[in-house]
């Protein structure tokens, strides 16, 4: 821990090696098990021996088939406008507002402090049914405002930034401002370009989030329209009576795919983030 | 030159929460001037500097700007331009674009200024080519034209601090005001770095108001030098009448590397005494007084205040005997070329004297003792 | 920082802050706000879905959880499943976090391998663990068999069921606590180490005791934190792997509001478990910031 | 044209059915558009929709519901009364809807819906193991007592070969099974009083535990016990006949699949419950309701019903469909699998439904005691005292 | 003193990954002595000091201490103590904590060690006792007292140095290390603590060796100095020597604040010549040589290089007259007391020289040319 890590081969870093790589097998196996069964064919995915791969790979059967029964092409493009949408909105929403806490002084600064600490334990769970009541008197249900609205306004996106805003230097702020630049100028020009890391991990966390939400949408749509993956996934489970599982994990992969790709391109951005954000304490 | 730049500040107070900062703060900053404002740590400089930038707003008291009152003007409005000790540099963007900032605000609409409708905006390619040209001629002066296209990861801190400093001259402002712009700096740097700063402003004329801790650095730069102790400006006089002529304690404490001496003495009918020692005379009244002598003024003499060396100090140009009186109680230094200190060791008996306008006394409210001081020796 | 009145730099500065503010507090007035206060409203009242009218009730619903067995059930799962997931996963993470902090190859790979779970469709993970968590072809239990250990009928027996969701929930936190402690672990001045080398910590474990932990305190914490408010939201595997069951083994609070509120469609008396809820989140969060006064060291 | 939205539950079983009911109904009436509404899993998750929907713009014009729960759209006021368009209809007989089968979508006095699907309990068997046991496929157990003892020598061959599926799970329709076929009821004739806690429930929840103790059923998850049997690792697995389809599907040629009758405890008097659903007419527009009730009679009648039997394994619940040879006549004869539940048609009742508010809550707190038993944690008896109680206390009062 | 402690470093050279850091330093601490190693920034002191910590390993070399080689031995097992430049307190540790760290560490044993097992670990009160008293005797010696239920959050910059330095020296090492301690302190701080620290370092007798950047740190405190750059020592010697003989140019340019001047002049049959100017006699071979004189022996003088003055920097004690030669090539700094240089402003023309023997001449490969130069001034 305390020397850079060395290159050099010792029974230490053997034994550490062999740890990390026997959790990692772990944690990987159910996508290991995705990835056989997504190629395996019907007879042999119930059959009671445990074979990692399949004798007779059907991949393009259960790809075939997967994307016969349900839309995925509708559910992605779905998911990404949703996610997008409520990615975008947090983030208009949530930077100036913590800026505004962070860096401008005012009367309602304590009060803001508290709402966040409070919105940081309210879970969407806790306010679906009065927010399902209103939007189904305004008729609102089955839209794509129905599946962004709620969520427009992150808690902790704001708690993320105020975190990551506070470590910027006050000087830099001040130096905007001899520079001639108002609030909002100072926000586009200056606290965004060097928020990057936060708006990254803040992105991830808001697009795993609600790229796998499941709870809202199934409350607020029944119009297949507008279904989200893991509405379209749920319904092709119960469409196939859980019995497809080949054609089941072919969907499956095809809706996880997008999410580990960005989380894979984002990853360093993502941690570097983290550690700026302030977040870890 | 348009922009004359004569600052008068009158009675500026601030206070934080429960600390008086600033206790009526009076300096004029006249046109042309070269302005160092000292004071230890914590002693309210930045926050002096921040008022005047309309960063933070003063209690009571003015402030006016080649007559115009500052007061309710923001600062984005008041001509004037800041270093910071940070340097603030924008770190997403080159140096070149760094200092291209303050113009493009200045003479770019709101509109202009918009991403990409902006580019519609009629004439906005001929600012800008005006801008990069001047942006470009700043940086031949201060030398880092080959820098424009870095980002301030990219560069070293002496360049850093040549480019916060572009940024802050491009615009030509009435009014320069920096804050400790070369503490970051290492030792070498910061003293080539001063012969820059006084260079650029010798050449600019912009009246400038600078804020640093490190007495050599305001003595070498300026006009003249404020010194600013608990919140309120002691003295404001040239440098050599701020070493020589220190009208306070605290002054003549804060400047002068080695401290300056300060021996506690005593004045009966005009004799002041130091310890037993009868050390000379002068015509104040009885009571407790301080004697300041600058280190490089004590000197070993036949008929002077005993005392022992402690320590022999080698500084490479000069020596540092630091010694104390016989009775313990008081430290001196007397600094010297080495030739003259090559006697001395540490445990030596020594006698040490000043010439005798080289003295100055302090009474105990902190206040110069106007009258000459006779020395015996 | 209190603002006299007449000051027009803060007076401008406030009016500024308030409109950047604006948007975010009246979204979140739309959003959390009224509905929460429409939650503690409804849970006054006998509100049913479906019927239109509803009448006041007082604290009739309240009365009733309190001698709601299937309730007090899901309170009781709820703390276990919390007590087992939260300790594991934040246990597990910063042990995994240590040892890839040590590892000078493969960091990329092991972080996105813990991560990846994290990152996961937890309904599509669910049915994969459906499939693990078999009992007569399951792999988990025909790898057990290869040792001859029959295994259990993991989620179809009471025993068994909160557990195997532990399990689940383990795998699926573990990434997000593991990412923060490598934050937090970047962040601990390398010179302490070499400080605690020349003091005489020989093994890593001192240096672990000497440094590590106790720098890791407010990182801890906000895992903690994280994590405890996250087990006790526990609902996506419930929903879709157990419903609840068997015999309400695996009721969690959130399950339980789910069902009371749009399957038995009973609003109001939802309302009032959600507002017990919420009572206990806050009140695990004040328990939270009184440990964090006592035990943890900000620099 | 007139757009109608359906919505219906278990796309598992219906999805390719209702395609093709759809498209068949689009073709014949041009002037009606079909669009479906996301399918919910189960009857449950069916009904919560509606309710939550129920007055809202998102609410769809048709929906199919379970027969159990109609009682709770109709007490909640939110179907159509289908009563004044039979009546305009007239002659509903010579369409195929006799008056028992009406009767299975009415409650009370008030036509809620057309009966679309409708099934009952059958026996599954694995024929493959029942010839490893020493068994004979060709004559499957008459009795549970013979159930339990084929169970038991199932069993016993190892190799992870579990002996019964009964699905237990879920809702109380096997549990009605069980006590129908031991002529018992829910509830009392006036509705008042709880009868299930009898001698019938209580020799139904014996006889519950007797399959785990004596027969060696294991505790299965719905799912879990589906793959399983599909697996060919499972010897029996009692469940709805509307359930072959897929099951059949599954299995594939991993194993010889048979069907028979389920037993009933009391030969004599006992019954066996309806399952399925009912296409219901929800909305309130006037012209959407003339089209939505052609719909509801082109997919209850007997197109949708051949469509229905062989696409899911559902009894035929119209009279036409089930004899005539333009609909199903040659299918029986082609497809002996799917007889079981035809011959047992004779012997359905109304899956009953039970009055109130918490009628979702009744039917859990059966499915609890059962689980009880099941996993041995309370015995037959005191797990009946138990459900009897909980459902005391949510009928009505 | 049980503590000899007799360092010995031989040949020792160290890369990372492209660069060579160290490339075979050669250096020797001998008992009880007090060297400082000065070094301008990056040229791998640090690297040096953690290789003998056993932080670091070496890539080849020797390194034994009182005749033990280190090679192998963990840091842990090597009785050296070392402060930080960051300090490295425990920060959730009190003052006191941090001082018995490492006596805890070296006298209880593992199980001793843990939070409740520990408790029951015989022997162990006692143990802890006499920690606190060690503790305490070295607060006392070091005036923290005060401060020992204080965690580092709440200490001043100098009280946390104090703090480090007890807990290095509460255990008696063999060796000291010391990187930079004094950097994170401001300037009147700075001179105050290294005071101290040589008074420790003679009351202790510990051998130490102490890294830093800053020149005048190095001459005033250390025994002798060790001048490195560019990964090797150039120069080690007592501070006057390095001062007034530097052996090597980088040495007399690292050395001396402000900066020692450096005249390009060429030898040609023996006379040295600056520009134009004939500057002197020297018994070189011909080719280009480099004169160094120091500011402080540059005077103003009839007969010298002839320059002008482009600024008068008053510093106090002493003005530095910054000059360029008439070419405008070189520029010459030339320190005087204010007295000597009241008659000399920006622009005048003046001539430059220097007493012969404080003239320095360098070879163009960097080394010292040891005849004498004549100057003819
Ligand atoms: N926003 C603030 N709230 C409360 N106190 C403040 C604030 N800003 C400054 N102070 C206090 O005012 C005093 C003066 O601060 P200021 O920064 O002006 O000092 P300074 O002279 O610039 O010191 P330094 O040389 O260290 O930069 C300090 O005691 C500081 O703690
Ligand atoms: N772990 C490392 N990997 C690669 N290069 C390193 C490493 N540690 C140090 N270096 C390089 O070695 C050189 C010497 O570093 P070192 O820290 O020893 O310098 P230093 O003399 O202590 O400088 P300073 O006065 O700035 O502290 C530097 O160029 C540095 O970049
Ligand atoms: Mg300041
Ligand atoms: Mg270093």
């Amino acid at each position: 821990m305390s020397r850079r890590p060395t290159r050099r081969f010792s029974v230490a870093r053997a034994f550490r090696l062999a740890i990390l790589i026997f959790f990692a097998a772990l944690f990987l196996a159910p996508y290991a098990f995705m990835l056989s069964t997504a190629g395996k064919p019907q007879s042999e995915i119930f059959s009671a021996t445990l074979n990692l791969f399949p004798q007779t790979v059907s991949y393009a059967e259960n790809f075939a088939r997967a994307l016969s029964r349900i839309d995925i092409g509708r559910l992605l493009v779905n998911g990404v406008i949703v996610c997008a949408a409520i990615f975008v909105v947090q983030v208009l929403v949530a930077i100036p507002c913590a800026y505004a806490m962070a860096k401008l002084r005012f009367g309602a600064a304590r009060v803001m402090m508290v709402m966040v600490l409070l919105g940081l334990l309210v879970p969407i769970h806790a306010t679906a049914l009065p927010i399902y009541v209103g939007f189904a008197n305004v008729g609102l249900l089955n839209s794509y405002t129905a599946l962004v609205a709620p969520f427009t306004i992150s808690v902790f996106g704001i708690f993320l930034f105020l975190q990551f805003f506070r470590a910027l230097p006050d000087d830099l702020i001040h130096a905007a401002r001899m520079d001639g630049m108002g609030d909002l100028g100072i926000i586009a020009r200056v606290v965004v370009p060097n928020a990057w890391p936060a708006v990254t991990a803040f992105a991830i966390f808001s697009v795993v989030a609600h790229w796998n939400d499941l709870y809202w949408p199934l409350i607020v749509t029944s119009d297949q329209a507008y279904a989200t993956p893991p509405l379209g996934l749920l319904y092709f489970r119960a469409a196939e009576s859980g019995d497809d599982y080949g054609a089941l994990m072919a969907a499956t992969l095809m809706i996880t795919l997008p999410l580990v790709a960005l989380f894979l391109l984002a990853q360093r951005k993502f941690v570097e983030g983290i550690t700026m954000t302030g977040l870890k304490g | 030159m348009a922009n004359t730049g004569h600052l008068v500040i009158a009675g500026l107070r601030k206070g934080f929460a429960d600390t008086q900062v600033l206790g009526g703060i009076d300096l004029q900053v006249d046109a042309g001037e070269f302005i160092a404002l000292v004071g230890p740590s914590g002693c309210g400089k930045s926050t002096l500097l921040r008022i005047i930038a309309g960063l933070e707003s003063a209690d009571s008291g003015t402030l006016t700007l080649d007559g115009q009152d500052l007061t309710g003007l923001g600062t984005a409005d008041r001509n004037i331009a800041m270093v910071f000790q940070s340097y603030a540099l924008y770190p997403h963007l080159t140096a070149g674009q760094n200092m291209a900032v303050p113009l493009m605000m200045r003479r770019l609409s709101a509109l202009a200024r918009l991403p990409f409708v902006g580019a519609m905006v009629r004439g906005r390619a001929a600012v800008l080519s005006a801008i990069r040209a001047e942006v470009n001629q700043m940086a031949e002066t201060l030398k880092i034209a080959h820098l424009l296209a870095r980002k301030p990861g990219q560069m070293s801190g002496g360049q850093r601090q040549r480019v916060a400093l572009g940024r802050a001259m491009v615009r030509r402002p009435a009014l320069f005001l920096m804050d400790e712009p070369l503490s970051n700096l290492d030792a070498n740097l910061r003293v080539h770095a001063r012969g820059e700063i006084v260079e650029m402003h010798r050449r600019s004329g912009v009246p400038t108001l600078y804020v640093t801790h490190d007495q050599a650095e305001a003595l070498s730069m300026a006009d003249r030098v404020a010194v600013m102790i608990g919140g309120a400006v002691l003295q404001i006089a040239p440098p050599r009448e701020i070493y020589d002529n220190p009208t306070h304690i605290e002054v003549a404490r804060f400047i002068g590397q080695p401290q300056i001496n300060l021996i506690p003495a005593s004045v009966t009918g005009g004799t002041i005494q130091v310890g037993a020692h009868i050390f000379g005379r002068v015509s104040a009244p009885d009571g407790p007084i301080s004697l300041g002598i600058r280190p490089e003024h004590l000197r070993p003499a036949q008929n002077g205040l005993p005392a022992i060396v402690a320590r022999v100090e080698f500084l490479g140009a000069e020596v540092v005997l630091h010694c104390r009186t016989l009775s313990g109680a008081v430290a001196l230094q007397a600094q010297m070329p080495p030739a003259d200190a090559a006697n001395w060791a540490a445990g030596d008996a020594i006698t040490l004297a000043a010439p005798a306008h080289h003295i100055l006394a302090f009474a105990a409210n902190g206040h110069r003792v106007t009258a000459p001081v006779h020395h015996h020796a | 920082m209190r603002s006299p009145p007449h000051d027009p730099l803060l007076r401008r500065e406030s009016r500024a802050a308030q409109l950047l503010v604006s948007p975010a507090a009246l979204l979140f007035t739309v959003f959390i706000l009224i509905p929460l206060l429409a939650v503690i409203a409804f849970s006054l009242t006998d509100y049913q879905l479906g019927y239109r009218g509803l009448r006041f009730v007082g604290l009739e619903n309240y009365a009733e959880l309190w001698s709601d067995r299937t309730f007090r059930r899901s309170l009781q799962n709820t703390a276990l499943y919390t007590a087992i997931v939260a300790p594991l996963s934040i246990g597990l993470a910063l042990v995994l976090a240590l040892l890839i902090e040590a590892e000078p190859i493969g960091r990329s790979f092991f972080r996105t391998a813990f991560f990846l779970p994290v990152a996961s469709l937890i309904v599509a993970m669910a049915t994969v663990w459906q499939y693990l968590f078999h009992p007569t072809i399951g792999p988990i239990n025909a790898a057990l068999a290869m040792f001859g250990i029959a295994g259990p009928s993991w989620l179809a027996k009471s025993g068994s069921v909160l557990w195997s969701l532990s399990i689940i929930g383990v795998w699926q936190s573990v990434g997000f606590n593991l990412v923060i402690f490598l934050a937090g672990l970047t962040a601990i001045p390398r010179d302490l180490y070499a400080a605690a080398e020349v003091d005489g910590a020989k093994s890593a474990l001192d240096r672990f005791r000497l440094v590590t932990w106790p720098m890791l305190g407010p990182t801890t914490l906000f895992v903690t934190t994280i994590s405890v408010i996250n087990a006790v939201k526990v609902f996506e595997t419930v929903k879709t792997l157990t419903e609840g069951g068997p015999n309400k083994a695996s009721e969690v609070l959130l399950f339980t509001i789910y069902q009371e509120g749009f399957v038995y469609l009973r609003v109001g008396y939802a309302s009032a478990m959600t507002v017990v809820f919420l009572v206990i989140l806050v009140g695990l969060m004040v328990l939270q910031y009184r440990t964090q006064d006592k035990g943890v060291h900000y620099k | 044209d007139t757009t109608l939205t359906v919505h219906y539950p278990m796309p598992g079983f219906f999805k390719d059915v209702m395609d093709n009911i759809s498209a068949k109904f689009m073709e014949e009436n041009p002037d009606i558009h079909i669009e479906f509404a996301t399918p919910s899993a189960n009857y449950e998750e069916g009904i919560q929709l509606i309710m939550r929907q129920a007055g809202t713009a998102a609410m769809p014009d048709i929906t199919f519901i379970g027969l159990n729960r109609l009682r709770m759209l109709s007490e909640r006021d939110i179907t159509v009364d289908l009563g004044p368009l039979i009546e305009a209809e007239g002659d509903m007989e010579s369409l195929g809807f006799t008056d028992t089968i009406l009767n299975l979508a009415r409650v009370g006095d008030k036509q809620v819906g057309l009966a679309f699907a409708t099934s009952n309990p059958i026996m599954y068997y694995n024929a493959d193991l029942f010839r490893a046991a020493g068994l004979d496929p060709d004559q499957p157990p008459a009795t549970w007592d013979d159930v339990i003892a084929a169970a038991a020598r199932i069993d016993a061959l190892g190799d992870g070969v579990e002996s019964i599926d009964f699905r237990w799970q879920g809702a109380d329709w096997m549990f009605s099974a069980l006590l129908f076929g031991a002529g018992g009821t829910m509830l009392s004739e006036d509705e008042t009083q709880v009868a299930f806690d009898g001698p019938a429930g209580l020799a139904s929840f014996d006889l519950l535990a007797r399959m785990v103790n004596e027969g060696g059923m294991p505790a299965f998850t719905e799912q879990a016990g589906a793959q399983a049997f599909a697996a060919g690792k499972v010897g029996f697995s009692f469940q709805s006949t509307g359930a072959l389809r897929s099951t059949i599907n599954a299995v594939g040629d991993r194993f010889d699949l048979r069907t028979a009758a389920i037993p009933r405890l009391d030969a004599e008097n006992g019954r066996l419950p309806t399952g399925g659903n009912a296409v219901v007419i929800l909305t309130q527009d006037a012209e959407k309701q003339a089209a939505a009730w052609r719909f509801a009679k082109f997919a209850a009648g007997p197109y949708g019903a051949s469509v229905v039997v062989p696409g899911t394994g559902y009894v035929p619940n119209n009279a036409l469909a089930a004899t005539s040879p333009d609909y199903l006549g040659a299918f029986y004869p082609e497809n002996p699998l799917f007889q079981a539940g035809l011959n047992q048609m004779s012997l359905m009742v109304p899956w009953y439904a039970f009055p109130g508010d918490n009628s979702v809550r009744v039917t859990n707190a059966i499915v609890d005691a059962s689980a009880q038993v099941v996993e041995g944690t309370a015995t037959p008896a005191e797990a009946l005292q138990e459900a009897a109680d909980t459902v005391r206390r949510l009928l009505p009062h």
